[in-house]
């Protein structure tokens, strides 16, 4: 923990945000379900809204006002996601839908024009099904070998035998946090790993990005995949993020406006990064969305923002095993220094649909189910959890809620 | 706790839950093994049907699985409602049951106005598995409620298949 | 034109869209650039904001309430688009982010799957870059064959020789509404000319499902892609639809959330459709705009709105015909029942782009340039056009606008 | 028409645009020949060039294409400033007017704060060309301005990669 970051004031936070007013069979609604997606300040909605009021007009095409404005303000906030994940460029930074894409943009662009038969991909058993379905796509189709890394008891990644996986491997792709466990991955010794074999090193930052401050350079990750609507940005835009010589090298992935320099009917080239991987009519107002909720966070600070997670998540974890003790099983590491703020959790007998269900009751919403992941559940041994998530506008009070909803389910199907 | 919670889980499904009819195994072949998933929780189910290929009745059902109260409820039931039934009979418990929980799931896709499901649940007697009614008004667990019967529906498919 | 068509109340339609009440330099802006992108009515803004207000949430994901009336909301808006273009079913509805998406997705999975050395693809000289690079580099990776159906010289498709090109080929892609020239294809006979040979059709419907009541059934179209945010619906996404038993036959394109039934360490099954193809976390809430903006067309009516651009269109080729005689050259058919209302014009030795500076100036918004369509400027000879485009809201008066702006501008550049 | 019009239409601009400098051809071999693109509004130019390869200097230079007028302007007065020139002193010239041009462009990318920019501007005389600043204002015109010089670069990379 930072001693020297000063608390967040998460009351004022909280005003920022409309959906957090709202009541849910007359209570106040407790939402925990950040991973899976986080609500949006006020900043972020009137961003969006200004933009489709006030100059909406298509990017990179018109020579008119309202057209450059627009332009301006979609290439700004591409500036404002590369600065905050310390990317050295917006020549790095394409918009995608989401993180899901960004992977899946690397493993065609880049996967079907680098990997052959008999060529291994590193995965570890953390990961979720965005990191797993592109390659088991690829691996599929050209024969490619999966090798995974393994977990340990406590939850992080085993990597013991990490060397042995990365023999001939051409790339590593790893999460820097779970979404089910809220293990982080330290990411810096794994892209040396990897570089050290010659292997790229890919990493799903999609949980991470939004919690704790970024510096892919520091890092030195070959690729950076993240959503935005995980940290407080609109639905419908993520980034990838990559070396510029790699993106350079690349094939395109789609075709069509935007991403081309000229066509004739023989073929096609390519426009400049990052346009090249961005084909048809970008998600325009949604990256202007993006750059106000950067703004939001970065004016929060992230040292703080992860400072109130910290805190939040030792104070859950502590009253979920002094009120249930051995009847609660938690999947995912004790201490905070090393785990975000996702919390998995199961009761004996009784299925996480259940648990939810009662909690919605109480308008505390958490998430049930597999978290796709389902080799990492597999490999805890269960079909489904119960996760409760925070973020910047929650509470020790709501984690309190959380705690009471969670005696009354389990008296509900003790009975 | 609201009516509304107990709306869903009343005392019958409770029951089966807590209870399960039918769980376990039976050796295939005879018998015929089918699986279910539901990708949205994660829930699994394997369905176990001995049919008479003489007199197409269901001489014994198991069920393997896990899942939430309300897909093993549902699971339970649903076995104990078709075990010694024909095949027909099972079908037309199928339609109905599906008739039952999809009215919700229709009109969200606003196709069709439910008057054919009305006539898919003239005339059938679902006795206990009308406490799962409720269920429609909770539209993520029709899922939970509706995988033991598509996987049932599945397994006489295949078994009618195979036997052609 | 309809005769039972009322006309739109346009000064009505204009008070519902913010962005018309801007002012360029003190002047009212006069909008002419809709086939780029349309602007958005305030119901359209407010169902995105009342989304994040009062019910945001991750969608298909979560027991709660809140995840409930999200999904409910995204679901809800699939089966408007769906009905708006006359698709059998909501399964047959895939989200994506553009029509170019939307492309590529049928040239990567179906395309693929089903394409092999040697065989053909058809497409025509007045595609848009949206519908030919995904078929180029398809073409480029399988050594498959283009071949492109030409133009008359009076703007429209030539047939003549369709029967030939379409001998061994596996595809006919084609534009209903030529964003360029306004000739609106006529969709039906290529359908069942490319039946007759067994191969499928795909429509670029993005110009043509904004202006004109859509029935896809009708066309007996396999594939149509169109986008949102040319139909008054937010950016960020769009639409491929296509007949069932083709999706269900297709291999999955992005791999991820979502998309999966279930994974295992060494596979995964697909989910049912559309799911299949949208992986991770979909535009929930642009799907959301999307279907209020389909509420605000259905309520106009498609007849009318049809009834009202082609009034338009005619009077604005009359006016510019009328003022600038041979001056002015006019890209596209001048019978406005076999076209839209996008005109594109040169004069001569002024360039496109000089013009758009100078109507900016006076707050006349025209697009200049290749409009993605550098097949089609090369076949006309030009490096670039203007553009002028109507929708719902514009008038006769702004036509007035846009002709005394050209005046001023060829009086400038004639000096 | 408002004076920002005016800002970008200078006098000079629209005399280079009426009447082009150095348009043509020259024959390739001796000559070089290289093409460029503005993706956004299809505009294109080809600039010849006439190297000497013992003294490096631009004996010859011609241009064809087609552009807006600021293309052309910018194109035309870009052949007259360089032809005669050295190679080096043609170099130095393409990075004063990208710095001149691309002050604003830098700023949107928020990659620097233009310090550098000044120092690639000292020293320079850019005559004419500095008609040209206007456009800064209408960023989406940059690149029309950017073009012939940015194809030029193209062309005397090229020639400096053969003759090594
Ligand atoms: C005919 C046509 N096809 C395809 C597209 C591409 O649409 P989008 O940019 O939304 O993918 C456009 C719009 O630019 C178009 O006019
Ligand atoms: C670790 C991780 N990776 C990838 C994803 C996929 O993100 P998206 O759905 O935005 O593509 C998620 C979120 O669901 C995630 O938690």
């Amino acid at each position: 923990m930072n001693l020297d970051a000063m608390p967040l004031d998460v009351e004022r936070i909280r005003r920022d945000f409309p959906a957090l007013a709202r009541e849910i069979r007359g209570q106040r609604v407790v939402y925990l379900d950040s991973a899976a997606s986080s609500q949006k300040p006020e900043s972020v909605l009137r961003a969006m809204d200004d933009a489709y009021r006030c100059y909406y007009a298509n990017v990179h095409r018109g020579v008119y006002q309202m057209a450059e404005e627009s332009t301006a303000a979609f290439e700004a906030a591409r500036a404002k996601v590369t600065r905050f994940v310390g990317a050295r460029s917006s020549r790095e930074l394409v918009f995608v839908r989401n993180a899901t894409e960004a992977i899946n943009l690397v493993a065609y662009s880049w996967g079907r024009a680098n990997l052959q038969a008999g060529d291994a991909v590193v995965l570890s058993h953390m990961e979720h099904h965005a990191n797993i379905g592109p390659w088991q796509m690829l691996a599929e189709e050209r024969d490619i070998e999966l090798r995974w890394i393994p977990m340990t008891d406590d939850f992080r990644l085993d990597l013991s035998t990490l060397d042995e996986l990365l023999r001939g491997a051409r790339l590593l792709a790893v999460t820097a946090m779970s979404n089910v466990l809220g293990t982080i991955n330290d990411i810096r010794p794994l892209a040396d790993a990897a570089h050290a074999h010659d292997a790229l090193l890919l990493v799903d930052a999609c949980q991470y990005v939004p919690h704790v401050a970024t510096d892919i350079v520091e890092w030195d990750a070959d690729f950076v995949a993240f959503s935005a609507h995980k940290m407080l940005g609109p639905s419908g835009i993520g980034a990838l993020c990559a070396r510029e010589e790699i993106l350079d090298a690349m094939p395109p992935f789609l075709g069509g406006g935007e991403m081309i320099r000229d066509v004739r009917l023989d073929g096609f080239t390519t426009n400049e990064l990052p346009w090249k991987f961005e084909a048809g009519t970008p998600a325009i107002v949604e990256a202007i969305g993006w750059g106000a909720a950067i703004d939001y966070l970065a004016a929060l600070g992230m040292t703080e923002v992860r400072d109130h997670e910290e805190r939040l998540t030792r104070y859950a974890l502590d009253a979920l095993t002094e009120r249930f003790g051995d009847a609660i099983h938690i999947y995912g590491p004790r201490d905070v220094s090393i785990r975000g703020g996702a919390i998995s959790f199961l009761f004996d007998d009784i299925h996480a649909h259940d648990i939810s269900q009662v909690l919605d009751q109480r308008g505390v919403c958490v998430r049930a189910g597999h978290h796709c992941a389902k080799p990492l559940m597999r490999r805890l041994g269960v079909p489904a959890t119960s996760r409760a998530s925070f973020y910047v506008y929650n509470t020790e009070a709501e984690v309190d809620a959380l705690v009471a909803a969670l005696v009354a389910a389990e008296a509900f199907f003790r009975i | 706790m609201s009516s509304n919670l107990e709306d869903l889980y009343r005392e019958v499904i409770l029951d089966h839950y807590r209870s399960p009819r039918n769980r376990g195994e039976l050796p295939v072949p005879p018998a015929h093994r089918s699986e279910g998933f539901n990708p949205l929780c994660g829930d699994e189910v394997t369905v176990f049907l001995d049919v008479d290929p003489d007199t197409a009745i269901v001489r014994d059902i198991k069920i393997q699985g896990q899942g939430c109260s309300i897909s093993q409820a549902s699971t339970s039931m649903m076995s104990a409602a078709v075990k010694g039934q024909t095949v027909d009979e099972a079908r037309r418990l199928i339609r109905a049951f599906k008739a039952l929980m999809s009215i919700h799931e229709t009109r969200l896709e606003g196709e069709g106005d439910g008057s054919d499901l009305a006539a898919d649940l003239e005339g059938v007697r679902l006795g206990d598995l009308e406490a799962l009614q409720g269920v429609v008004k909770f539209p993520v667990r029709i899922k939970c409620a509706t995988l033991s019967w598509n996987t049932l529906q599945q397994g006489l498919d295949e078994i009618a298949a195979a036997g052609e």
